[in-house]
């Protein structure tokens, strides 16, 4: 069994009175792809929001439990949100770059972790956009708004700018849904690539995107992991009726 | 919320109102009692006069003027006059036009020709008091230590007897009567005034002024003087007092003047209120505000 | 930056500079909130005592030196009513035209920047303005009436802006479907547009009765001041003659007179309509976006 | 069988009351135009006549300002208007700005409630009663300062500063504070994400992202602190001499009404002519304020 880069042990949130993750225990292997699916509601999206602590942003949350990185309790007392969240970047749904340059955009993570000399930020900016596959698209207009990129450029750009922070832990929450066909497998091949150095969460409805690019799988349900297994293991052979149903399409 | 829209219109309507003619039967407050002292009977006043006199003008002889009309009104009760104060230059141009059946102003007449056609008719003596802070006890202070002192030669109190400290020096603004008045009675040219003093628009501003800053000198009409918040300086020896104006021994006073279109007939209210003015009774509330009367 | 060895999360990176800028933030709010605090228990505390019954429903008594401020008041009353009588309809109207009728963009561009200039000229200029057209060269003198025509236009912006927003606001089905059932502009007007902007028009109203009551600079140059009578005669004879608001009387409380006591007593009146008028907008916006 | 009816416009009536209708509605909207083309003219042609007499050069650039003499040199109370609004600008926007992040990010909710309407009430209070509190209280307390400075006490240029800032505050913070709410929550999440701490994803992402927002609060302020007059008037001393910060300074809107009431003739004309160079002022900053807005808006777009 590969080494795991995240788990988390009888992890529970509150949203005020809404029990949102109900004692969820799930290991999350280095240099691999674990996909999170389920119905929406069911809360993965919430469960990926635990792991680099954006959670703690809302003012209702309790959570109890533990979620380990390396070995280390992410919600211990002594822990720097900051380092934690440069180590596990995260990719949102709708792309959000900043009102900036697309430089500015990449360079952001690193200056505000103390990078200041401009020829290492120049380095820097070029390799995240030729990890984030988007390097011949956007190398001679650096200085152009970010806003100006097409949907995908614009999710690829937001990767980069993950990318640029030097993270080990990639949280994806269902990075292709606001993207054409053509983009989204552009980003699925990126996230192929990306395994190999990075350990990637991703968080997603379609389901032969899960089968595709992860290898794991963690089919959620009413806040709990109905089962968790080698993506071919849940896909072919499901153990519980309830995963069956739902990649089946019968219901969810 | 049509309901609430109208209903806020129709409130304010009702305020306008009440306002407008529930008073119109002339002052609610009692009936001013002549002063209570002397029993002198009032003025016989002409046939019952009515309808109204617009007078308008200078600002500094408000403190009077509004007394002088207000007992007038008192005593006739038909009759209004309006007292439009906006400054002498407002008074001296609506005279001239005719607006105005009398202006008020604080100093002479100009030669220069832009003020012909009226003629002015003194009806009170106001001194001129110069006052510095309370706790400012400046025993006296001459012509020629004031002149130093406006035209900035004289910066620093000990200079003039005072305690060490730089003398800041308060004046009116440009056009003012009080000013006019004072630089010509202290002999030097308005243009000479420091021109870092600092300017106020109003006597009641000066003294404000001076009576929060230990340093600050300034001169005032004497009948608004408040000893209360400002000390007066006596003028070459002479404290300003009523007596010292009557007597001619206090130099620094100037005239509060009446102002008539030359060779134009009053209205019969306005006449009575002229005469008014210049009668005993007049010339009483004159001098119970602290001016010396003309006669 | 150093890939390899990633060093532990819990390395804390306290930053100097973070924490300054944290103080100073809660510095420079705290200071506003006991500035804020300060000048208003302040004039308060000066003012409430002067406030009696005879302070607020008599003239001034030159003869007994008893200090009333009513004629202020009422001075304040005509001004406010007749200028928002003007203006409302030509607020309303002028906006009503922008969002409903306006075709082509140089009268639309016109209007607009209009507007905007108005609502950037400071009062002083009005006061200007209006002594020399209104006073002058119209012949109405300084008086109350040249003091209503002045505000009226430096309102007027506001009027504008507050009724085009309360237009934007209705939505853009409601017009549709009026449209779409034959109705005709003004029809639609006037029983769809208007009934559901009130709100927002009534607040334009608070807004300029709240700039109304605060001006000075341009009153005391339009409307001059004679406060000390009680208002007689009809309301076109009020009209004109010069006479000074609560705020013109402020200031010469306040300077050419230099009655303190009754200057604060004149400015925690102000206060407390001014409050009150903050609360009714409040009031007002909650009602609507209640609905 | 439905009967089929016409839709050609039968009652002639129905349009009269629309092109009625739509010409009052008209008017109504050139009212502002009008009084504005009013407001030009006839702030040029009264304040013209001064300029003319005396030469746009000596008129705007002359030292002396002496009525009396005909001698009408408004340099000095130039200076200090831009003096007093630049000072009060520079200390009010940043001050505001960060009341205002405060207020919109970093304050409890019935704490920022509580304070917008206090601020809300610093708005409204009137310029007269800043100048009496100024006059009792702030002016005294600048008389240490100048003596130490070797200078006599009296208003100054410090006080109306001081003054102009606190009546200028509310309307930069209310800006910029809606400007900063408007900012997209999903910027300071990216931000977040990639380990930046609260201040910096604050000010290093959302502020900047609001600064066409904040622009138009600044230039909104500018135009007001500019056109202050009576609040002015109360605290600066009103001397019409070069501008040095200690020392009592006349700014140009000050300068009309404090000699309004006695000034006729030329000296009243010269008063139009402080009130047109003060119109001008205000007509660039609002050209100003118009491209401020074009841009950011196009920006954001």
């Amino acid at each position: 069994m590969t080494p795991v880069k995240m788990h988390t042990r009888a992890l529970n949130l509150f949203y005020g009175e809404v029990h949102a993750l109900k004692g969820v225990d799930l290991d999350m292997p280095e240099q691999c792809v674990t996909a999170l699916i389920g119905p929406s509601g069911c809360g993965k999206s919430t469960f990926l929001k635990t792991l680099n602590r954006m959670n703690d942003t809302i003012a209702s949350v309790r959570i109890s439990g533990e979620v380990v990185l390396d070995g280390e309790d992410i919600y211990a007392k002594n822990v720097d949100v900051t380092t934690l969240r440069k180590k596990a970047g995260m990719v949102f749904q709708s792309p959000n770059p900043f009102p900036m340059s697309i430089y500015d955009n990449i360079a952001y993570g690193p200056r505000i972790h103390g990078e200041k000399k401009r020829i290492v930020l120049d380095e820097i900016v070029e390799q995240s956009l030729r990890d984030a596959a988007i390097w011949d698209e956007v190398k001679d207009r650096l200085k152009k708004p970010a806003l100006g990129l097409s949907g995908g450029q614009q999710q690829r750009l937001c990767i980069a700018r993950s990318l640029a922070t030097k993270p080990e832990v990639l949280l994806m929450d269902e990075p292709t849904s606001a993207l054409d066909p053509i983009s989204t497998s552009k980003i699925e091949e990126l996230i192929d690539e990306l395994k190999r150095d990075y350990s990637i969460v991703i968080v997603t409805h379609n389901m032969q995107q899960a089968a595709r690019i992860s290898d794991y799988t963690a089919f959620f349900l009413l806040g709990e992991v109905v089962e968790h297994n080698t993506t071919g293991d849940v896909f072919s052979n499901p153990k519980d009726r309830r995963t069956e149903d739902y990649i089946t399409g019968r219901f969810g | 919320m049509k309901k609430t829209f109208s209903l806020i219109l129709a409130a304010v309507l009702v305020a306008i109102s009440v306002a407008g003619c529930g008073t119109k039967s002339g002052n609610t407050t009692p009936t001013p009692s002549s002063a209570p002292t002397d029993a002198s009977t009032p003025t016989p006043t002409a046939a019952n006069l009515s309808g109204g006199v617009k007078t308008g003008g200078s600002t500094s002889v408000e403190k009077v003027m509004t007394a002088l009309i207000y007992q007038f009104q008192a005593d006739n009760r038909e009759v209004t006059v309006d007292y439009e104060m906006n400054g002498s230059g407002d008074g001296i141009k609506n005279t001239i036009s005719g607006l105005y059946e009398l202006g008020h102003s604080s100093r002479e007449l100009k030669s220069d020709g832009s003020e012909d056609g009226l003629t002015a008719t003194a009806y009170a003596i106001d001194g001129i008091a110069v006052v510095v802070h309370k706790d400012n006890s400046i025993a006296t202070l001459t012509a020629a230590q004031l002149r130093g002192i406006y035209t900035g030669e004289i910066t620093n109190w000990k200079e003039v007897g005072g305690s060490d400290a730089l003398i800041t020096v308060v004046t009116r603004e440009e056009g003012s009567g009080t000013r006019s008045a004072f630089s010509e009675l202290i002999g030097f040219k308005e243009a000479e005034i420091l021109t870092s003093a600092t300017v106020q628009d109003s006597t009641g501003a000066v003294q404000t002024t001076v009576s929060q800053n230990p340093n600050a000198i300034g001169y005032i009409s004497f009948s608004d003087a408040d000893t209360s918040k400002v000390n007066t300086v006596p003028y070459e020896g002479v404290a300003v007092s009523e007596a010292a104006l009557k007597d001619g021994s206090y130099k620094l006073k100037r005239e509060f003047y009446l102002l008539t279109k030359t060779g134009s007939t009053l209205s019969p209210a306005a006449q009575a209120f002229f005469d008014f003015v210049l009668s005993a009774e007049g010339q009483k509330i004159v001098s119970e505000k602290g001016l010396l009367p003309i006669r | 930056m150093n890939n390899t060895n990633h060093g532990s999360i819990t390395q804390k990176r306290r930053r100097p500079s973070e924490i300054l800028l944290y103080g100073l933030i809660f510095l420079l709010a705290a200071f506003l909130a006991a500035l804020v605090v300060f000048i208003i228990g302040y004039i308060l505390a000066k003012g409430l005592p002067a406030i009696s019954v005879q302070f607020l429903t008599t003239a001034e008594n030159p003869i007994e030196e008893t200090v009333g401020i009513f004629p202020s008041i009422v001075n304040t009353l005509y001004i406010v009513f007749f200028a928002l009588i003007i203006c409302v309809p030509l607020g309303v109207g002028g906006a009503i035209y922008l969002s409903e009728y306006a075709k082509n963009k140089k009268i639309v561009g016109a209007i607009q920047f209009a507007s905007e200039t108005l609502a950037g000229i400071p009062s002083i200029l009005y006061g200007i303005f209006g002594f020399v057209f209104f006073c002058v060269l119209l012949n109405l003198h300084v008086s109350l009436l040249a003091g209503v025509l002045t505000l009226t236009i430096m309102v007027l912006p506001i009027m504008m802006r507050t009724t085009q927003e309360a237009l934007r606001a209705v939505p853009k089905s409601y017009r549709d479907g009026a449209l779409g059932l034959g109705a005709t502009k003004w029809y639609l007007i006037r029983t769809i547009l208007l009934p559901c902007s009130l709100k927002g028009i009534l607040t334009g109203v608070i807004l300029s009765v709240g700039r109304m009551v605060s001006e000075s600079a341009a009153l005391l140059l339009v409307a001059g001041g004679s406060a000390m009578y009680m208002p007689r005669g009809s309301v076109w004879e009020q009209l004109s003659h010069s006479g000074s608001t609560l705020s013109v009387e402020l200031y010469r409380y306040a300077m050419s007179r230099g009655d303190n006591s009754t200057a604060f007593g004149i400015a925690s009146v102000l206060i407390i309509i001014v409050a009150l008028l903050n609360l009714l907008t409040r009031f007002v916006a909650w009602r609507l976006n209640k609905r | 069988m439905t009967n089929k009816t016409s839709i050609l416009s039968g009652r002639r009536t129905k349009s009269l009351v629309e092109r009625i209708m739509n010409i009052i509605f008209l008017v109504c909207g050139l009212a502002s135009v009008v009084s504005v083309v009013f407001m030009t003219v006839y702030m040029v042609v009264s304040g013209g006549a001064i300029i003319a007499e005396t030469g746009v050069f000596r008129f705007l650039l002359g030292h002396v300002w002496n009525p009396g003499g005909s001698e009408f040199g408004i340099l000095p109370m130039i200076l200090s208007s831009v003096l007093a609004t630049l000072g009060a600008v520079l200390i009010a926007l940043p001050v505001g700005v960060l009341i205002a992040v405060f207020l919109a990010k970093l304050s409890p909710g019935k704490l920022a409630t509580a304070m917008r309407a206090f601020i809300d009430l610093l708005a409204g209070i009137p310029s007269v009663i800043y100048g009496l509190l100024g006059a009792l209280l702030l002016v005294p307390a600048i008389f240490k300062l100048q003596a130490a400075a070797g200078l006599p006490n009296s208003g100054s240029l410090l006080a109306a500063i001081v003054i102009l800032v606190i009546m200028i505050l509310p309307t930069i913070i209310s800006v910029s504070e809606t400007a900063i709410r408007s900012v997209p929550k999903q910027y300071e999440e990216a931000a977040l994400a990639l380990g930046s701490t609260r201040l910096q994803a604050i000010f290093k992402v959302t502020v900047p992202a609001a600064k066409s927002g904040i622009v138009a609060g600044m230039v909104l302020g500018t135009g007001r602190a500019i056109g202050e007059a009576m609040a002015v008037m109360m605290v600066s001393g009103n001397a019409a001499i070069m501008p040095e910060l200690l020392r009592p300074v006349r700014l140009l809107t000050a300068a009309i009404p404090i000699e309004w009431a006695y000034s006729s003739g030329l000296h009243r004309q010269a008063l139009y002519g402080i009130g047109l160079v003060l119109f001008v002022f205000i007509m660039v900053i609002n050209l100003l304020l118009r491209q401020v807005m074009k841009k950011g808006g196009a920006q954001d777009e």
